[in-house]
């Protein structure tokens, strides 16, 4: 009796959220939610590729991955790379209405940088010493000392500019987010959807898509489909027009007429293998070695993805600067079970005492089957691996930790990390590093000396220098790239998207 | 005791007798157990009269309790059913009514109480709505006439303050108290028959007092007959016109309670009274002997051939054990099925 | 009066076994009395069957490497996602892996879960119940008001947060149901201590002068076994399922490991082209637990035959 | 009653004291540190932000001052923030807990409906074909995986014939994981139902409403569901709290955005404020709903309602 | 208290908490207020009353299954009634007791033989051989064959059973017997057989016996002395002849009217209905706890409780109204 009013009750509001599809809202089947629309204080992709629909940066990529005007019409680099002044497109509006000007780029910088809240990826900011208000338009950034990546990183997402209007919100980035981006942000609801709606003010300056103005849609809407086969059906029915597909279906999608299958290219992702190295037996450089030797990376990636991801070679990603596969190879322990087994030989590990290690990763995507495929060729070579899958938060604690145990038995783990630049070597690997794992003092020089070095070629040099210790030390072993959300799946009845370099996914042209 | 009548002598006159208002024949009641199908019931024949007590007297599992829920049309099914015989009332066999008809008659001619009046009555009802329902159910009163005839009914059967109580739940009633409730919803139909198994059996013997005591008060006023369940000698003998034996779901022994008191012609009855310590007779401890009757109720789907009663019987002969005895009318309207019953009244005499 | 006629012909039926001498205690006597019982509870169809396949399972269990024709995880035992034909009769995974092989070696881990979850909550739930009972006053209203708090939360909770503390693990899972069941077995061992307390035996073997341990272990134990055998039978199924449910959820047995509620979960992703990936291991745990709800009714229906199923 | 429901009331408040002793005190039960595991993020956090975050929860306490402090913050609505996103827990609780209680709700009308009935229908044809073939679809039903049965109906119901809708948060998606959840549960409802109608069915009052000459469908309604009811409706307050229960798998099945989806995604972010958060609020909801049947069983059972 | 006195009970009392839970208590059932009475060597003292009357309850008292809350109970001259457990120990092999219900009061699980021989092994008075010698003696004694120590209770007759019960109470050689309502579950034909064995029994080993009943008809049949109780006390205690032949008090006079007579002659006898039932023993009545019922009643009554007070010859009555013309 009661329970049937309540319900009626609660069909009538749930009729009242949902519903059928609507012309003019382009909804995103995702596997996962945001964590933080705050791009201080989140860093997965998930959320990335949702705030960047509602940030600018400074500046942008083009197609070819090379940094363009974006917020910034221009940006000069003066006193041996240590000055660096933007000056800003005139007439922008944040989504609250305030003008964007200089004091929006310092209030972020600010932000990012200072000591109460400093955003989670403020070192690949440089030495940043002051940034000056010169006029409205005009910002210089005062580095401590030369940076080479400093300018291409102020078109990455991590340094997108925030409007200082934000201040005055408590909730921001999770109530509130306001920005100069194509999308308003107007409702999260945790674990359900993020909606964002069309800013009709949007002047495109930067972003690599055919519509200089503002969306073609009124509404892109987030939401989270943990179920894949769902996401599949929610896509044919027509109830979403672009999906994360899974990747066994990723084969039926593409020979589907009415749904077209987008594979993100250059997204700078990479996945390779790292130690616990600071105690046994990972602390020796042969029992990587021998892991890494073990593995059939090919074949591996064959049977887990098919031909949708590629071998990858190199510690930093294909299509970041440095990435020279032909060059990684030298350095690369090829497929060999039997150099593996001598390699464990020598170490006193056989069939008899199998060398036994934790192999852990994160959720989602098909690496918990990447580890299974892993798990079974190191069985081959008597090393009996325990997979562990775990939250991303959780998987990087545990690898800090790894590194600071002494004992327990061996740990190795399958990470990934998406950067525009080798700059990422700098972050992992010298130290103590972002997991206080795999250094050496050499590599420390080099890293330094890479982060100061300006002139491309040079700079080259220095990055395969690097690239020629982790390789041969086995101190990080590149897999395959790339390694999660660069897969989408598109509605043949919403045309017009694209993906920009590093995985970035534009929604601006899309007409449904 | 002594024998005031002789053995010869008729006791009853046809003529003179009331007219039969309830006859059973040959009933016949069975059970599907996992041991097998057991005839709680067998063969059972006897006649309640215009205005008696009519006692059907038994042990556990002598098919009593059975008896009187076949005659209602309660026996739950599956497991049991009537298998044979027929209930004669009104010129109706009841056992061969539908459930419509029945319903008609239940709790409006032929009513019923019950042992345990703590849950003869349901728990979350009230009173005044178990006592009503009956009520409109057969007289098409309205709920206030029912009301009032209710109350009428509770008065009758000496409830103090029946309209407060009327609202009141089971739980808040004695069990006296509930059997007089229980007595007031079976005769507020006026009913012709009332059947009571085991009416007072669960009371104390103060209370029990005073439930028989407004049975017969409830006799004497509606006329109505009672057919009395018990095991209770006692409750018989203050109570019965007439007396049914039962033993293993036959009849053993028929007859007017003086005679059946007097002159027991089943060995079975014989030994039953003869068990029972009577008050006021009892001599020094130990002085006297209480008969005992050997072995135990036999089941009912392991009967031993012959005379159920054979294997724990004093008069056993080979004939017991191969031959049933009929139920046969030897003296008069007080008869008993046994091959024996000659030989046991002069005993009787011989030990009072 | 149904009942009365069933008593009189129990008591008639009831006869021979006289075995001479002294019986020494009454777990002897269990033990001797659980022939009876068995073949009672046996005599159930249901139960009969749930016994058929509760065999099976073990035996299955217990001589997987010679059944499976595959190691549960050896890749590349067929080309991945076969359908299933005679060489995989369940088909294969996305590693081709044998189905067949892993479903098969996939019942150890669950009679490993029965066994173990039960376990725990069988003994921690019979002794707190039983002593609780016995004891009375404060050492009961103290042990009961705990266990009614713990049973309030359903046992996904209680498994929940295990694993949020633990992590999640196929053990840590297991431990998890088996705390998680405790109230349930605890209230049982309760009711019935409290009711063969308060029959006359029991008041008997006191004023015989019996101590405690012998009130205990002798009497009261030997008479709460009977219903809390049906509780633990039942049990086994609702283990089976809740640390499937959490291996399902990624809670509890890790890859490779060939739980079914683990391959349960990998296979959904390959349900459009792989659909029997999903499908036999459910099948699988639905056997399982339907095997022991037949068992666990057909010996309570043999100890309560009014509460027929 | 009244000192019925007092005591219920007590018992109660005693459930949910305990549970935030057990809640606060879940955090240190964990193996490792639980900051470091709730708070790395990808380029680590500085020991000094750890301190900070510890002095924060108050773990640099004395466990009886945590305890105090904990009880001081959830007496003010206060359950803490989330780890990730920083969001207060109570607020997301909140706004996520009528999705759970609505398919809570309606797959206790489904498995109500569907097991009440069955059972009854057993239960009066005790002994038949009918009685046979509803215990042995119930017991098939018992034993059924939810989380299986509710992935078979997804991918039939919703992927293959697409039949419901499977994006969002509409009524007809509510239809697949209330009917999953509700028929697993009316399995047991109805073997439940059956058992306790037997026992009222055997009642010596059943007997007495026929013999007094009650139509059999009044005395069915009447006498033997009114008395059944008793049982069934404690009986249904405890399937409220399994409901709740496996609302937290089947969520996670259809997607739907409920507290134990919300929950599950905490266990495996390690986000303990939210897990504590989401365990006291399981605890309140379970308690309201057993004082709220026990109202309801008190109002329905004369024997408590007039003491 | 005289020196041959088996048992002596002093004032006994005892109440229970009732009702209430954790917030509240909400009453105290007073089921034994104040009873008194002695059992000499060989005596039977039968002690009746209607349900609820507290006669149990006393029985439970001598034999320690309750507490009670106040008084003494001297056995053998021994106060038990404040003894431990562990010290009263020794006291149970004096003092057994039969149980109403033949079938829950054997443990199921257990063999016949070790029910009965149970006791031997707990006081350590035998063992091994000399313990089954001495269960079978006693199955004889009881009239069960020796054969049957290995039997279960369920494969006994109800008569057997408390045949059993009766073995198991005797094997220790006790004094006194209390035997509750050892014969109200069976049937008339079984009653019989389990009455006569008692008497026999007591007769031959020389046993005191405490018999508690609701029936009449049987404690006259086994008794020498009665004790009628109401509410919890003692209205009249005394020799049978006088409590069957004399009764003084009007509760007693009632009870007797009451019982329904075999015998179809006697129906014309005057008989004394009380009105209403017992009171409630949470909340009993002021002054005398029979005023309600008793068509006697004076004022007295209703505010003063009388005392037990002895008329002469070992009886004893509690009536402000004694009955010196008595109607019987």
């Amino acid at each position: 009796m009661k329970y049937w009013g309540k319900t009626a009750l609660a069909a009538a509001l749930a009729i009242a959220a949902g519903g059928p599809a609507i012309a003019g809202d382009i909804i995103w089947a995702r596997d996962g939610d945001i964590d933080s629309l705050d791009p201080h204080r989140a860093t997965s992709t998930l959320s990335r590729q949702v705030w960047y629909q509602i940030y600018d940066s400074l500046l942008e990529f083009d197609d070819s991955g090379a940094p363009v005007p974006n917020l910034a019409k221009s940006w000069e680099i003066a006193q041996d790379g240590t000055l660096v002044t933007f000056v800003l497109n005139e007439g922008i509006t944040c989504h609250d209405g305030t003008p964007f000007n200089a004091d929006d780029v310092i209030w972020t910088a600010e932000r990012a940088l200072g000591e109460d809240n400093p955003s989670l990826t403020k070192s690949s900011w440089g030495d940043i010493g002051e940034v000056e208000k010169i006029d409205d338009l005009t910002v210089a950034f005062h580095l401590a000392t030369p940076f080479g990546a400093f300018v291409p990183f102020m078109a990455d997402q991590f340094t997108s500019m925030l409007c200082d209007s934000n201040a005055a919100a408590d909730d921001f980035g999770t109530g509130s987010a306001i920005g100069t981006g194509p999308w308003k942000f107007a409702s999260w609801t945790k674990g359900a959807e993020v909606v964002l709606e069309k800013n009709p003010d949007y002047v495109n300056y930067g972003r690599p898509i055919d519509n200089p103005g503002p969306p073609l849609a009124d509404r892109l809407i987030m939401r989270t489909m943990p179920e894949a086969q769902t996401r599949m059906a929610g896509l044919r029915t027509g109830e979403l027009q672009v999906i994360v597909p899974p990747i066994q279906e990723v084969k039926s999608l593409q020979d589907d007429p009415g749904v077209e299958v987008y594979v993100a290219q250059g997204t700078g992702q990479n996945m390779f293998l790292q130690f616990a190295v600071n105690r046994p037996p990972f602390d020796d450089k042969r029992a990587r070695q021998a892991v890494s030797h073990a593995i059939d990376k090919d074949l591996a990636i064959k049977v887990v993805y098919g031909d949708i991801v590629e071998r990858q070679y190199c510690p930093i990603s294909k299509g970041v600067f440095g990435n020279d596969p032909e060059f990684c190879k030298q350095y690369d322990q090829d497929y060999d079970p039997e150099k593996a087994k001598a390699l464990l030989a020598e170490l006193g590990y056989g069939p008899d005492k199998p060398m036994e290690v934790t192999l852990a990763t994160w959720t989602g995507d098909s690496r918990e089957r990447m580890l299974q495929m892993l798990q079974n060729q190191l069985k081959k070579v008597n090393i009996v691996a325990n997979i562990e899958v775990m939250d991303i938060g959780t998987l990087n604690a545990r690898d800090t930790q790894e590194n600071n145990k002494a004992e327990g038995p061996g740990y190795m783990d399958l990470m990934g990390w998406t950067w525009f630049d080798p700059d990422l070597l700098y972050l992992l690997w010298h130290s103590p590093g972002a997991y206080q794992g795999f250094q050496t003092p050499e590599l420390d020089k080099i890293l330094e000396d890479m982060r100061t070095t300006v002139d491309p070629d040079a700079r080259k040099e220095i990055v395969h220098a690097a690239f020629k210790i982790l390789l041969e030390e086995a101190g990080q072993v590149p897999i395959y790239t790339p390694g999660w959300s660069w897969l989408y799946a598109v509605s043949a009845d919403a045309p017009g998207f694209k993906i920009g370099p590093f995985n970035r996914a534009l929604f601006n042209a899309i007409d449904h | 005791m002594s024998a005031t009548k002789s053995i010869e002598a008729p006791n009853d006159e046809p003529a003179t007798r009331p007219a039969p208002v309830l006859e059973v024949r040959d009933l016949c009641t069975e059970f599907r157990t996992k041991a097998g199908v057991g005839r709680a019931v067998d063969g059972v024949s006897f006649t309640l009269h215009e205005g008696e007590i009519l006692a059907i007297v038994g042990e556990s599992g002598s098919g009593k309790s059975v008896t009187s829920l076949s005659i209602m049309g309660l026996i739950p099914d599956p497991p049991g059913r009537i298998a044979g015989g027929s209930v004669t009332y009104g010129g109706r066999d009841l056992t061969r009514l539908d459930e419509k008809a029945l319903q008609k008659l239940r709790g409006n001619e032929i009513a019923m109480i019950f042992q345990e009046p703590m849950t003869s009555l349901n728990p979350v009802l009230s009173i005044g709505r178990q006592m009503t329902e009956g009520i409109r159910q057969h007289t098409g009163m309205s709920e206030a006439e029912a009301r009032k005839h209710a109350v009428e009914m509770m008065r009758r059967v000496s409830i103090p303050a029946p309209e407060k109580r009327l609202g009141e739940y089971p739980h808040q009633f004695s069990g006296g108290m509930l059997q007089r409730i229980m007595i007031a919803i079976a005769m507020s139909c006026s009913p012709r028959v009332l059947i009571a198994d085991e009416p007072t059996t669960a009371l104390d013997v103060t209370i029990q007092a005073q439930i028989l005591e407004l049975m017969r008060d409830l006799r004497a006023t509606t006329g109505a007959s009672i057919m009395l369940i018990t095991h209770d000698m006692g409750v018989v003998a203050e109570m019965a016109d007439r007396v049914v034996v039962m033993y293993a779901g036959r009849k053993v022994e028929e007859g007017r309670v003086e005679d059946i008191f007097a002159r027991p012609r089943h060995p079975y009855t014989r030994g039953l009274l003869a068990a029972l310590p009577v008050l006021g007779t009892a001599g020094e401890v130990g002085g006297t002997q209480l008969n005992e009757i050997p072995g135990v109720v036999p089941a009912l789907t392991d009967l031993p051939n012959g005379c159920r009663f054979s294997d724990r019987c004093a008069l056993s002969t080979d004939k017991c054990l191969a031959e049933d005895p009929p139920f046969a009318d030897r003296v008069g309207a007080h008869s008993a099925a046994c091959w024996h019953s000659d030989r046991l009244a002069p005993t009787m005499e011989a030990t009072s | 009066m149904q009942n009365r006629l069933e008593k009189a012909i129990a008591l008639a039926g009831a006869a021979h076994t006289p075995a001479a001498g002294v019986a020494p205690s009454g777990w002897a006597v269990l033990l001797r009395r659980m022939g009876r019982f068995w073949r009672s509870a046996m005599s159930n169809r249901g139960a009969r069957v749930g016994m058929v396949l509760v065999t099976v399972l073990v035996l299955v269990a217990f001589f997987a490497p010679w059944i499976a024709p595959y190691p549960p995880d050896e890749m590349g035992a067929g080309m991945s996602l076969l359908t299933p034909e005679m060489a995989y009769p369940f088909g294969t995974d996305e590693f081709g892996r044998d189905i067949f092989s892993r479903v098969i070696w996939g019942a150890r881990l669950t009679i490993q879960v029965g066994v173990i979850a039960v376990g725990i909550s069988l003994t921690v739930g019979t002794l707190t119940g039983l002593v609780a009972g016995y004891a009375g006053g404060w050492t009961e209203r103290i042990l009961m008001r705990l266990v009614d708090v713990v049973f309030s939360f359903t046992e996904t909770l209680i498994a929940l947060a295990a694993v949020a503390v633990l992590g999640p693990s196929l053990s840590n899972a297991m431990i998890a149901v088996g705390i998680a069941a405790i109230p349930f077995y605890a209230r049982v061992a309760y009711s019935v201590t409290l009711v063969e307390r308060n029959r006359a035996y029991f008041d008997a073997a006191y004023v015989q002068g019996a101590g405690h341990l012998r009130l205990i272990f002798l009497h009261l134990l030997p008479n709460i076994i009977p219903p809390l055998i049906v509780v633990a039978t039942l049990g086994v199924s609702s283990a089976v399922l809740a640390a499937a449910g959490l291996s399902f959820l990624g809670l509890g047995a890790q890859p490779p490991s060939p739980e079914w509620g683990a391959m349960l979960s990998a296979g959904r992703d390959y349900f459009n082209q792989a659909p029997w990936i999903m499908i036999y291991p459910g099948v699988a745990i639905m056997i399982t637990v339907l095997a022991f709800n037949l068992l666990g009714d057909g010996i309570r229906e043999a100890l309560d035959p009014r509460q027929t199923v | 009653m009244a000192s019925f429901l007092a005591q219920r009331l007590f018992a109660a408040l005693l459930t949910i004291l305990v549970t935030t002793v057990a809640v606060s005190m879940l955090i240190h039960l964990v193996p490792g540190d639980p900051v470091q595991i709730m708070y790395a993020q990808s380029q680590g956090t500085t020991p000094e932000q750890l301190e900070e975050v510890r002095a924060r929860l108050g773990l640099d306490q004395p466990l009886m001052v945590q305890y105090i402090q904990y009880m001081g913050r959830v007496l003010q609505g206060d359950l803490g923030r989330t780890i990730r996103g920083d969001q207060p827990v109570l607020e997301l609780l909140l706004a996520r807990l009528p999705n759970t209680l609505i398919l809570a709700t309606s797959a206790l009308v489904i498995a109500c409906a569907i097991g009440l009935v069955c059972g009854f229908v057993a239960a009066y044809r005790r002994g038949t074909w009918l009685d046979t073939l509803l215990m042995t679809s119930a017991i098939l039903g018992v034993s059924m995986p939810h989380f299986w049965l509710g992935l078979i109906l997804l991918f039939y119901f919703a992927v293959h014939l697409q039949w419901l809708p499977v994006a969002g948060s509409g009524a007809a998606n509510l239809v697949l994981p209330a009917v999953t959840l509700g028929v697993t549960n009316a399995a047991i409802i109805a073997r439940l139902t059956r058992s306790s109608m037997i026992d009222v069915f055997d009642q010596e009052f059943i007997r007495t409403a026929y013999a007094k000459g009650l139509p059999r469908a009044l005395v069915l309604y009447r006498h033997a569901l009114r008395a059944g009811l008793v049982p069934i409706v404690t009986m249904i307050g405890l399937q409220f709290t399994y409901m709740m229960g496996g609302a937290i798998v089947v969520e996670n099945v259809f997607g739907w955005n409920g507290v134990g989806r919300m929950a599950i995604q905490a266990i495996f972010q390690r986000d303990y404020p939210l897990i504590q958060g989401f365990i006291l609020m399981f605890a309140v909801v379970v308690v309201l709903v057993s004082v709220l049947m026990d109202l309801l069983y008190a109002w329905l059972d004369p024997r408590i309602r007039n003491r | 208290m005289t020196a041959g006195t088996i048992l002596s009970v002093r004032d006994l009392r005892k109440s229970f908490d009732v009702g209430g839970g954790l917030l509240r208590k909400s009453g105290t059932l007073q089921a034994v207020g104040g009873v008194s009475f002695d059992i000499g060597p060989g005596e039977t003292l039968g002690l009746v009353g209607e349900s609820g009357c507290g006669k149990s309850t006393v029985g439970k008292l001598i034999m320690k299954l309750h507490h009670p809350s106040d008084g003494a109970i001297f056995l053998r001259g021994v106060n038990i009634a404040g003894l431990s457990r562990r010290a009263m120990t020794p006291m149970w092999r004096k003092v057994q007791t039969i149980f109403q219900d033949p079938y829950s009061s054997l443990n199921p699980r257990m063999s016949a033989g070790a029910i009965v021989g149970e006791a031997l092994t707990i006081h350590r008075i035998a063992s091994g051989a000399e313990k089954t010698r001495r269960v079978a003696e006693i199955f004889e004694k009881v009239g069960l064959r020796a054969d049957q120590m290995g039997r279960f209770p369920h494969e006994f007759s109800g008569g057997q059973r408390q045949r059993l019960s009766i073995a198991r109470a005797l094997i220790v050689e006790p004094e006194l017997i209390v035997a509750d309502e050892p014969v109200s579950a069976l049937d008339v034909s079984i009653q019989a057989s389990v009455i006569n064995l008692l008497i026999r029994l007591q007769k031959e080993m020389g046993l005191s016996m405490l018999f508690i009943s609701h029936d009449m008809s049987v404690v006259e049949h086994v008794s020498h002395r009665v004790a009628v109780m109401y509410l919890g006390r003692i209205v009249e205690i005394g020799s049978r002849r006088r409590i069957f032949g004399d009764p003084q008090h009007p509760y007693t006079r009632a009870l007797l009217s009451a019982v329904p007579v075999a015998d179809p002659a006697a129906r014309r006898r005057e008989r004394i209905v009380l009105k209403g039932d017992v009171p409630s023993p949470i909340d009993p009545p002021p002054g005398c706890h029979f005023q309600t019922r008793c068509p006697f009643a004076q004022d007295i009554c209703r505010k003063v409780l009388p005392d037990l007070l002895p008329t002469g010859g070992g009886h004893k009555v509690a009536c402000h109204v004694r009955m010196p013309d008595a109607v019987a």
